[in-house]
């Protein structure tokens, strides 16, 4: 959660994407995440597991930093390193408190919250703060490639 | 690739396809309201689901609370491995009644 | 070919991508465009040919615009209009004169030179100048839609 | 999906897979060029080709042009329906000798 882990870990960029905060290009998005997912390696759990975080963190911003109002844009970078594939998506909106995220309780039996546990349970790290210029929250969520491919 | 409702022997079989996510829910979430409402059992047909998060087991979740409040079944068959996943995920794949097929949940009484 | 042909036009931005100029990393931005093509509702052909067309573009930046050098960067807008599906592909190199761009005649056999001839003979408009900006080169295409579907 | 080469009666079959682009065609070259050195007639498979770009195309002209010089035959078979579009936006299609499949290329003499 600390700031240093926001900053620009030694990776190399895969590509970075800019899209509206529209639930209706979310396919597209998943798509790329899915093909650079391969691309870094991971099996087909992984790759299905790693688009759901991000599918997950871009409805999070779709729904609650833009509130539904389609206007904002999302920011989606996705890097690799010889160890794992990071992926920080970025909106513009009010900041966040870190604690806002924390997933819930899945004892009780009801729709909705699903999301944040879905990220932190996928992937191996997950980092919320604000983004480096202070417009705007950064997630970033790394998972480790499995070194036995 | 469309969701589609047939009655069958007095359940209904809803069939659920392609991506069920933020932008599909509130339609998928209507479709099984709207079966759950003719008080009939519910078989939800999951083997064309490419994708599923959240906002599509809200709505699967949703309709599982309706049905019980009315009385009536719902379950899952034949559940694409992208959904069990999720639904593993969630720990809802003990909550819902899974059956490999629509045999399957007809003989288990569904 | 002129400037105004390069402004934005009346069309919603499906995604922006900036990746590394850098052959390896084809695969995933043609994997984003075949998606992005689909969803404007091309079939098999007219989704092929667009991708082969970013595809030749992103390929004359890699060899011609950086020279292979693969530290610049390129840029891909992907829009959606309602006839159409616009994509502009820039890069930051040196002016290129858009003449260079001529396709050559395909009645000698040998090898190369065929890029420049596959974009203009798949997509319905081309134009080449400087960005916007004035720092490096815009090449933007578009395909119309198949009014029958 | 890596690409082979196997002899055939007294042909070379090389059987190319995937995406053909900057970043592959240079060992695409590699390999027809070494087949064609054999000096035998070789027959290149496409069947498993999902994306062909100028630079796949312009291995595929040089090991044709190395072929002709030696006075062996260099013919395609089993071209896949993405390749051929290639091949006929680059009014290749008549340049190539291409044959359904291998028995075919065979019988005509490659
Ligand atoms: N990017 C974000 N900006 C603002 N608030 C957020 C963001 N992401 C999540 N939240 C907050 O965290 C809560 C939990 O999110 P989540 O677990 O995805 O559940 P859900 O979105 O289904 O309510 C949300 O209800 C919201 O208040
Ligand atoms: N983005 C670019 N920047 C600079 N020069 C370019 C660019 N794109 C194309 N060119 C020039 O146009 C010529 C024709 O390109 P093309 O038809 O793709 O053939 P090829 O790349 O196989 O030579 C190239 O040889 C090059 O000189």
């Amino acid at each position: 959660m600390s700031a240093a882990a926001l900053t620009l870990p030694d990776a190399e960029y895969l590509v970075e994407l800019r899209f509206p905060a529209q639930a209706s290009r979310m396919v597209l998005v998943r798509d790329v995440v899915r093909s650079a997912a391969r691309l870094c390696g991971f099996d087909e759990t992984a790759t299905h597991d790693i688009v759901l975080a991000v599918g997950e963190a871009c409805q999070n911003v779709i729904l609650h930093a833009y509130e539904g109002r389609g206007d904002g844009p999302i920011l989606l970078d996705i890097l690799e390193s010889p160890d794992r594939m990071i992926l920080r998506v970025t909106d513009f909106g009010p900041a966040v408190a870190p604690a806002v995220l924390q997933p819930r309780d899945l004892g009780e039996l009801r729709p909705g919250g699903l999301g944040t546990y879905f990220i932190q349970n996928v992937m191996d790290t997950t980092d919320f703060g604000r983004s480096p210029g202070g417009v705007g929250n950064v997630l970033q969520m790394s998972k480790k490639k499995d070194p036995s491919t | 690739m469309s969701d589609t409702v047939r009655e069958v022997n007095g359940n209904l079989v809803v069939r659920l396809a392609g991506e069920i996510d933020l932008d599909r829910a509130p339609e998928v979430r209507r479709l099984l309201l709207d079966s759950v409402k003719r008080s009939l059992d519910v078989l939800v047909d999951l083997s064309a689901v490419t994708y599923i998060d959240s906002s599509g087991i809200a709505s699967l979740v949703e309709a599982l609370q309706w049905a019980k409040r009315r009385g009536t079944d719902l379950c899952l068959i034949a559940v694409s491995p992208e959904a069990l996943r999720v639904f593993e995920l969630a720990r809802l794949d003990k909550v819902f009644a899974i059956h490999p097929d629509m045999n399957a949940a007809l003989a288990a009484g569904n």
